[in-house]
């Protein structure tokens, strides 16, 4: 029956003209594995998972969390009891119902995974998670040991993706290869390659789209490719003679003169931090706050935008993007205003020297940047920034390190490490709070551990708000704190991913963390 | 004759009024030829003729020209070589021809015998292969029949298995056996002219002679025209009608054999003769004689020298090799004791063992009362303080870093001999015994000629004030002239000092010069010894005489002269 | 008779010597280059008025004209001083390669080939097993083990060329031991050490000058190309490597990839051609 | 002869084994020194949000935690029975991995050898043809100048200039003829440099040994002495040259993989080492010293064999031609 339904969607119907076409995608990196746990939250193959699997919850651009598989959902007072209702007559693609004792298999191997054999959990699943239970086919479930506001939109969040119980009962080395993996999404692997491509192609029997698009049968297009060109400039070119129909992560510098020929520039920003730096208080002379302050004062936010970027590019309003819901418009606070810096690096002590540079009881006044290597600009906005604090009397060292040694030696609050600079997505505000200090397993960003009362304050508070509309001033006081102590430096709203298309391709939609989905998306001659 | 027609066609096609010439015209004419290479003019001004059926040899020490004059001729010279002038070859100028034009008479008219047989047969092909080229110059469409004559022309030359040569490699063959190939192939088209340079410089003396004489029937029975290149004065006069002696790339002496080499008009013609140790066995008389005197003193005095019953032997390959098979010797104080042989007999490897730089198997070695065999380096070097070597090769044995004075100087360092101002005394003093001026202190080996080289180790050697020098053929690599003034250096040295010589060489003539005993070598063993004068006066092993033969004499230059010369003494010694 | 007189050998030497050092156009032309290369790493301010760091962001991306001879970068700096500032560490670090190929490897081929035996077979061993791996393979992972920088690069390949320079080093002390002189100075009461020393190394040296030379212009290719793949200093550092690396993230602009380009391969070139003089030379 | 070469042969083969194994136990150890591995840096990610715990746990499960000679063991006796593990990084093993990237590195490198060898024999051959100053002086430039340019910078200007102006290849389908053909050209230029460097030595030396100005004394021109006596002499010495230029090749084709977005075993090996995928690494490593080792000792075998010159000399690293120096590439030996 339900095959039949998908005969009669509308989009397959005549009178639509955009049915069918290939495109491809040009992609920087292909990631790592393809265990789905492992590589679920990678921002390479999410591409290819947000086509392959889908989410119990849909979370659109603006942070709104809408039904997906889950029809609806229901939580007790003290939100550790969830119970998820699920669509019926979603299948995965090797045939296994996606039910209730499906949605079970994959909570579990979210939470715990299967160590032993390599395959990880999904670390920022709530690891308050107790169990879960199939009610019936269709209803689960949910228990928590303590209360977990935040588990209804992590269900929204792209690590928590859906894959047939059978793929998750294989071994990892099985797991790891993606055309044995089988999802229940619009899309099914047809061919790929480590390192080089994936080959996706419609699955027609489709229909269980997510309804805040707007379509729910099968998508339009028969074919994605997803494939890896590693030089940006390259991807761009091979769009531009039409060798290609999106290239992802594109140099900023040419985004004008392409949106000028016509092609479709989009920069959508995710949910999540802005691109800045949380400050080791911890550090010399980090921990005076006159001098944090002037460090947010010195930095000409829109020259950024002028030079490294483009006006795709957003001034920070806060340290949290400024499309999260909860997020305040803290703009003066980040205004560029040089005099109040050197004033305020005047009385700290930190003297200007004949070579311009401020110095201390002998020491320089040095900030060293470790240039992030998830991002590309990141370099050239360090280079930038280096350039206008050197004016206010400011050194800057400039460390970059490949994603590994990044991982090794640079930590938040580590001992050469003043700022840390930050690109990451979230999906609820309500978790910042707790990650930034280090109770509850939290990450210390600021290495204030639990020495400032009021920021201990808010962040009680906001765990423990009942509703968002009482968590909205509680999240306004958070940001504008942060910001005035100069715990959170930022630069510029993260734009993570740039996608240049052709302009022959059109209606394709961008979720909470900034992932195209081409489900919805049509190809014209 | 079927050639000369071939030529004449061939000239008719070159040029239609040039062939109609008279026999008696000469078949190469020279005439103010002059080759540069780059700036440098090596050849100034050459000329002289060469008549059909003729034989003309060109004359002179090492870098005077000669290669440079036949690659002239032949037109192959070098990158760089520039030649003007006037070439004519059977009354036809080829110096301006055109490069194909002048091709057809390569091979065909001219034939060319190079100097090292080793190193003219592309070592990567048969030597049938290269024939075949050769043959291809006849007119000879059959393939078989081609065969068949180069076939007959190896054996004309001598060659034993003409059909096994024919398949071999280059390096399956020895030098004499390369070398008769090679006059082989130039004669198998039948040139009218054959250049020959220094076609045995790099033989043996027995194989020299043999190959000589093969070239000297070979122009009498094909009556082919020979331009005969050497430095050897002797060589010349015994093969050649007509002599041209060089120096510097000018022509100092020209005429027939008889004149230039009875009544020598130039000095460096009259100097190139006194030269040839062969032609002068008592030149140095007056120097070598006196020591003479020691040979008596056998009974009351210990010989300096004794070698006695050294056998040594090398495992090549699985094989074993006796390169010395009990060898002994004795030499006295003060006197020069020579080894003779040809290449392979085992001479160096004798005087190695007697240096202590090989142990012997077997036997023992003492010098001046002291036993070498069986002694480590370390404990030699005592003993090296007195008894020194003379390499071969003046080209290896300096290090090419070091200047003159450092190099004498070392074994005075290493040795630890005196003050600092005595040591530069002494290096001083060395090199002016060897007859080195101080200019040449500060000067590195490759900014020396080869005689001024082989001083600079003589008087490395002579600085220790050793007892014993030992020299391994110390001028094979040097022409004549240098050769005679390096041997004068050591004879008076001898004089002077009291030196004691062992002295390897495989010119018997020089030995003859210089020597007060000889032990001549075969095959690792002595097979004959005894003074210089029986040995040279009364050969009685029939291997020595064959090396006493093989001495080039210039007889056939004195045979064609007007007056007999006083010098043919040894000569008539040698018939005796 | 004069025992002294001097042959013709001497005026023929001599002149060989002359026309020997006379130095061709081409070659003095390449001398010229590096001297300019070493210039501006000595003194880069010279050369150019310009901040290689401080740029005008409102100048950005300009092409080559009077005023930037090869055009301005993304951040408005001009490429030409980014590339005379550029030279010094791109030059010391093929250095510090040159040098660490030639005495490491040097050493190990002076060794193993003067005292052979179980030195020669231990060494030559470890030579072979260096060679058997890629060279810039073997490059890559050594600098991804100690870390990306400029120096770690030049280390990296040094390592990766000690094997060449070993295995020369090795032949040319063969040959050289069997040389006669050798013997003659164990004659003339010479030690090991005193032939080792004075005559083996510096013999056997000849011919690895000229190599070296050829191996500081290899290194600097291997060093940008390190670079160019991302295992070079961060910003602002402007090493011709990272200057064409980045360079091609700007592929529009394509001064940004030629010029630092033709500053390298004029460079290498001219180290190559004297390299080669230099063994025609010898 | 046929006794001594068989024991040539076998103690080549014995050496080459030798060699094998310990380049393997070199990169074992070159390659633990690399800090971390795909495992941990994922762990370590504060954006995954593992607990230390968590981590530690993962860690003692993969054997990391364990000491380096025992890994060694480990993976030494797992090389040796042909079990080249696990990718860290893919999860997938590492035998499927380089299977599915090897034919295109083959591919490349092949076409890059045949591309530096017409290169090197058009170069080398031509000087002997050209007149004498203007177009030989050209000729022998060209390998000093494909020498100067870096390998990156030949493979951005073919992809600019054929790839995007000429459209002559799609730049995202690298595994096209045309584009394997311009990677081949961008890989072989700088290889051809160091052949037509050795060709033109052998050339310069055979054609000015005496044995050639003979044969020319015998009457032959240019083409046949070319033909007949300088080629085989002067292209013998070029067999080992080509063996030892296999590495280059492999690890050129590292650089010239990335530059054209081709998946083989250059880019599987950048993508390792940036997560340092020790397997991997390992065996890509051994791999390419296994393929350089027997590609000599096929060379070194065979080479006797092609030459009748050669004597084989009690020592088995003794090359006839100048195989020592001329691995840089340049043929300074064969000058010598
Ligand atoms: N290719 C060359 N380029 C430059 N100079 C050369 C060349 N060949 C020979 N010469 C020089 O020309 C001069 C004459 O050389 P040539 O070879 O003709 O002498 P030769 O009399 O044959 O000497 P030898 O007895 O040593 O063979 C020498 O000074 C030599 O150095
Ligand atoms: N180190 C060695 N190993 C093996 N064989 C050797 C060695 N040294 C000499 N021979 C062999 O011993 C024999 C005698 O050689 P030796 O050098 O003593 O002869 P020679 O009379 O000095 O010859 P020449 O006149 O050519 O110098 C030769 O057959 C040679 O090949
Ligand atoms: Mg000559
Ligand atoms: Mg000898």
């Amino acid at each position: 029956a339900l095959v039949g339904t998908a005969e009669f969607n509308p989009a397959l119907s005549a009178d639509s003209p955009h049915n069918g076409g290939d495109i491809t995608f040009l992609i920087d990196s292909l990631g790592d594995t393809w265990i789905p746990n492992n590589s679920a939250i990678s921002s390479f193959q999410g591409h290819i998972w947000g086509h392959v699997t889908d989410k119990l919850l849909y979370v659109d651009a603006d942070g709104k969390v809408s039904p997906w598989i889950a029809e609806r959902w229901e939580q007790n007072d003290t939100a550790t009891e969830f119970t998820l209702h699920l669509k019926s007559g979603v299948t995965f693609s090797d045939g296994t119902p996606l039910d209730a004792s499906a949605v079970v298999a994959n909570l579990d191997i979210w939470y715990a995974g299967r160590k032993s054999e390599g395959i990880n959990p999904i670390g920022l699943f709530p690891k308050t998670y107790d169990h879960a239970e199939a009610i019936d086919a269709t209803t689960v479930k949910v228990f928590f040991k303590a209360p977990t506001l935040g588990f209804i939109p992590t269900l929204g969040y792209h690590g928590s993706i859906l894959v047939s119980p059978k793929t998750l009962a294989q071994p990892a080395a099985q797991q790891a290869d993606l055309s044995k993996t089988s999802g229940s999404g619009p899309y099914v692997v047809d061919s790929w390659k480590e390192g080089d491509f994936v080959k996706l192609v419609k699955r027609k029997d489709y229909n269980w789209g997510p309804p805040a698009v707007g379509h729910t049968g099968p998508a339009f297009l028969d074919s994605i490719t997803y494939k890896l060109v590693s030089e940006p400039s390259l991807r761009v070119a091979a769009v531009q003679s039409e060798q290609a129909d999106v290239a992802y992560n594109a140099s900023p510098q040419e985004l004008e003169s392409l949106k000028a020929e016509g092609f479709t520039i989009a920069t959508p920003r995710y949910l999540g931090f802005v691109n800045g730096w949380a400050i080791n208080t911890k550090l010399a002379p980090y921990d005076d706050v006159k001098v944090r302050q002037a460090l947010q004062a010195g930095i000409n936010r829109q020259e950024i935008i002028d030079t490294v970027y483009t006006p795709d590019w957003k001034l920070a309003t806060s340290f949290i993007q400024s499309n999260v819901p909860g997020a305040t418009d803290q703009s003066d606070l980040l205004a560029y205003n040089p005099e109040k810096a050197e004033k305020l690096l005047d009385e700290a002590g930190w003297t200007k020297g004949a070579d311009g540079i401020r110095t201390k009881n002998g020491q320089p006044l040095v900030l060293t940047l470790h240039s992030n290597p998830y991002l590309a600009t990141s370099k050239s906005v360090d280079e930038l920034i280096a350039q206008q604090l050197g004016k206010i009397g400011w050194k800057v060292a400039i460390r970059a390190y490949d994603v590994v040694t990044f991982g090794q030696k640079v930590k938040y609050g580590g001992p050469a490490v003043p700022a840390y600079e930050v690109t990451r997505s979230f999906i609820d505000a309500g978790t910042v709070a707790s990650i930034l200090t280090n109770a509850n397993n939290g990450e210390n960003w600021f290495a204030l551990d639990e020495s400032d009362k009021t920021l201990n304050e808010l962040r009680d508070k906001i765990a423990g708000a009942g509703s968002i509309e009482s968590r909205k001033p509680l999240l306004d006081e958070l940001q504008k704190y942060i910001l005035e102590q100069g715990y959170f430096i930022p630069r510029t709203q993260i734009v993570q991913r740039i996608y240049v298309q052709s302009p022959k391709l059109k209606g394709e939609v961008y979720n909470g963390v900034a992932y195209a989905s081409y489900y919805t998306a049509t190809k014209s001659e | 004759m079927a050639s000369q027609d071939r030529l004449t066609e061939l000239f008719a096609r070159i040029d239609a009024t040039g062939s109609a010439l008279p026999q008696s015209a000469p078949l190469l004419r020279i005439d103010g030829l002059s080759v540069s290479y780059g700036q440098q003019e090596v050849v100034s001004d050459v000329g002289f003729e060469l008549g059909r059926g003729k034989s003309l040899a060109l004359i002179g020490e090492s870098g005077s020209g000669k290669s440079t004059i036949a690659r002239a001729v032949l037109r192959l010279l070098p990158t760089g070589g520039r030649a003007t002038g006037c070439v004519e070859f059977d009354g036809q100028e080829v110096l301006g021809l055109s490069e194909r034009r002048f091709r057809p008479l390569r091979g065909r008219a001219i034939g060319f015998v190079p100097q090292d047989p080793g190193n003219s047969l592309n070592p990567v092909r048969t030597i049938g292969a290269q024939a075949m080229e050769a043959a291809a110059l006849i007119d000879e469409p059959n393939k078989a029949i081609r065969k068949t004559l180069i076939l007959e022309t190896f054996a004309q030359v001598g060659l034993d298995n003409p059909q096994r040569v024919y398949d071999s490699y280059p390096h399956q063959l020895s030098g004499g056996m390369l070398q008769r190939v090679l006059i082989g192939l130039a004669v198998l088209p039948r040139p009218l002219l054959l250049v020959a340079d220094e076609p045995t410089s790099a033989l043996d003396v027995t194989i020299q002679k043999r190959i000589l004489d093969l070239l000297s029937k070979l122009q009498h029975e094909l009556d082919i025209s020979l331009l005969l290149i050497t430095h050897d004065l002797a060589i010349a006069a015994e093969r050649a009608d007509a002599l041209v002696v060089l120096k510097d790339g000018v022509v100092q002496e020209a005429g027939s054999t008889a004149s230039v080499f009875s009544a020598p008009a130039s000095a460096y013609a009259r100097k190139l003769h006194a030269d040839v140790p062969a032609l002068n066995p008592d030149r140095y008389r007056a120097l070598r004689d006196p020591a003479f005197r020691f040979l008596g003193t056998k009974a009351d005095k210990a010989p300096k020298i004794e070698v006695s019953g050294v056998t040594k032997t090398f495992t090549v390959d699985g094989k074993v090799l006796t390169a010395v098979n009990d060898v002994s010797f004795a030499v006295q104080a003060g006197t020069t004791h020579a080894l003779v042989g040809e290449s392979g007999s085992g001479k160096t490897t004798a005087i190695r063992l007697l240096l202590g730089l090989e142990q012997p198997d077997i036997g023992t070695i003492a010098v001046a009362g002291e036993q070498l065999h069986g002694r480590s380096h370390e404990s030699l070097r005592a003993v090296w303080r007195h008894l020194q070597l003379v390499y071969q090769n003046p080209f290896t044995s300096l290090d090419p870093t070091w200047k003159v004075e450092q190099l004498v100087r070392e074994p005075l360092d290493r040795f630890k001999i005196g003050t600092r101002e005595e040591r530069t005394a002494r290096v001083r003093e060395a090199l002016d015994n060897v007859g080195l001026g101080e200019h040449l202190l500060l000067r590195k080996p490759e900014a020396l000629s080869g005689g001024q080289r082989q001083r600079v180790a003589i008087a490395r050697a002579l600085v220790l004030k050793p007892d014993v020098i030992v020299l391994d053929e110390p001028t094979s690599a040097l022409d004549v002239s240098v050769q005679a003034d390096i041997v004068e250096v050591l004879l008076s040295l001898q004089a002077k000092l009291g030196l004691t010589y062992v002295f390897v060489s495989h010119d018997l003539a020089l030995v003859r010069q210089l020597a007060h005993t000889v032990s001549v070598m075969q095959r690792g063993r002595i097979v004959e010894h005894g003074t210089v004068t029986d040995i040279f006066g009364n050969p009685q092993q029939p291997y020595t005489r064959s090396l006493l033969e093989s001495i080039p004499s210039g007889a056939a230059g004195i045979a064609r002269a007007p007056h007999p010369q006083p010098r043919r003494i040894f000569n008539e010694e040698r018939i005796a | 008779m004069t025992l002294a007189s001097t042959y013709s050998t001497s005026r023929v030497t001599a002149i060989g010597r002359l026309t020997a050092f006379r130095v061709p156009p081409v070659v003095a032309l390449s001398f010229a280059i590096v001297a300019l290369a070493i210039a501006w790493s000595l003194a880069p301010s010279l050369f150019t008025s310009y901040d290689p760091v401080n740029g005008v962001p409102a100048q950005k991306l300009l092409g080559p004209s009077a005023a930037h001879w090869f055009g301005t970068d993304h951040l408005g700096r001009d490429l030409y001083t980014r590339v005379v500032y550029g030279t010094a560490s791109s030059v010391a670090s093929a250095l510090i390669a040159v040098v660490i190929g030639v005495f490491a490897g040097g050493l190990i081929g002076l060794l193993a080939g003067f005292f052979g035996g179980w030195v020669d077979t231990l060494f030559a061993r470890l030579v072979d097993v260096l060679l058997a791996i890629p060279k810039f393979l073997l490059a890559v992972i050594v600098v991804t083990a100690i870390g990306f920088d400029t120096t770690n690069a030049a280390i990296a390949t040094g390592v990766s060329a000690v094997a060449l320079f070993a295995r020369v080093m090795r032949s040319e002390v063969i040959k050289t031991r069997q040389a006669t002189f050798v013997e003659s100075s164990f004659l003339l009461g010479g030690s090991r050490w005193h032939i080792l020393w004075r005559h083996v190394l510096p013999n056997a040296s000849r011919s690895v000058l000229p190599l070296a030379v050829l191996q500081f212009g290899d290194s600097i290719l291997v060093i940008a190309s390190l670079a160019f793949l991302g295992y070079g200093d961060p910003p602002p550092a402007s090493d011709w490597g990272l200057l064409i690396s980045i360079g091609k993230d700007y592929l529009k602009w394509p001064w940004l990839v030629y010029a630092p380009a033709f500053v390298t391969i004029a460079t290498v070139l001219s180290v190559n051609r004297i390299s080669r003089w230099l063994r025609k030379t010898d | 002869m046929s006794k001594a070469y068989l024991n040539y042969a076998a103690k080549r083969l014995v050496q080459a084994i030798v060699v094998i194994l310990l380049a393997y136990v070199f990169t074992f150890v070159v390659v633990s020194i690399l800090p971390g591995d795909p495992i941990t840096n994922v762990l370590n990610n504060p954006q995954n949000g593992f607990t230390q715990e968590e981590i530690k746990e993962i860690i003692a499960a993969q054997g990391l935690d364990k000491p380096i000679p025992v890994q060694l063991w480990t993976s030494f006796s797992g090389f040796v029975t042909g079990d080249l593990g696990l990718s860290m990084r893919t999860n997938r093993p590492v035998t499927t991995l380089i299977a599915e990237v090897l034919p295109s590195t083959l591919v490349l490198a092949s076409a890059g050898l045949a591309v530096a060898l017409l290169l090197a024999a058009v170069i080398a051959y031509g000087t002997q043809f050209l007149p004498k100053h203007f177009g030989q002086g050209l000729l022998r430039g060209f390998p000093s100048l494909f020498l100067s340019v870096p390998n990156f910078v030949i493979g951005l200007v073919l992809i600019h200039l054929f790839g995007f102006q000429l459209g002559v290849f799609r730049v995202i389908e690298p595994d096209s003829f045309w584009a394997t053909l311009f990677a081949a050209i961008a890989l072989g230029i700088p290889i051809s440099a160091q052949i037509a460097e050795v060709l033109i030595a052998n050339l310069d030396h055979e054609s000015g040994q005496e044995y050639a100005a003979v044969a020319r004394g015998r009457g032959l021109g240019q083409m046949r002495l070319f033909a007949k006596h300088l080629l085989k002499p002067s292209s013998l010495p070029v067999i080992t040259v080509i063996a030892l230029t296999i590495g280059e090749l492999l690890g050129g084709s590292l650089i010239t993989e990335t530059v054209f977005g081709r998946t083989g075993l250059g880019s599987l090996v950048q993508r390792s080492v940036s997560t340092q995928d020790l397997p991997v690494l390992q065996a890509v490593v051994s791999l390419a010293a296994v393929v350089f080792v027997v590609v000599n000792l096929i060379a070194d075998l065979a080479y006797p064999l092609l030459d009748p010159r050669v004597k084989l000399l009690g020592t088995p690293e003794r090359r006839p031609t100048t195989a020592d120096e001329s691995s840089v590439g340049i043929s300074k030996a064969v000058t010598s």
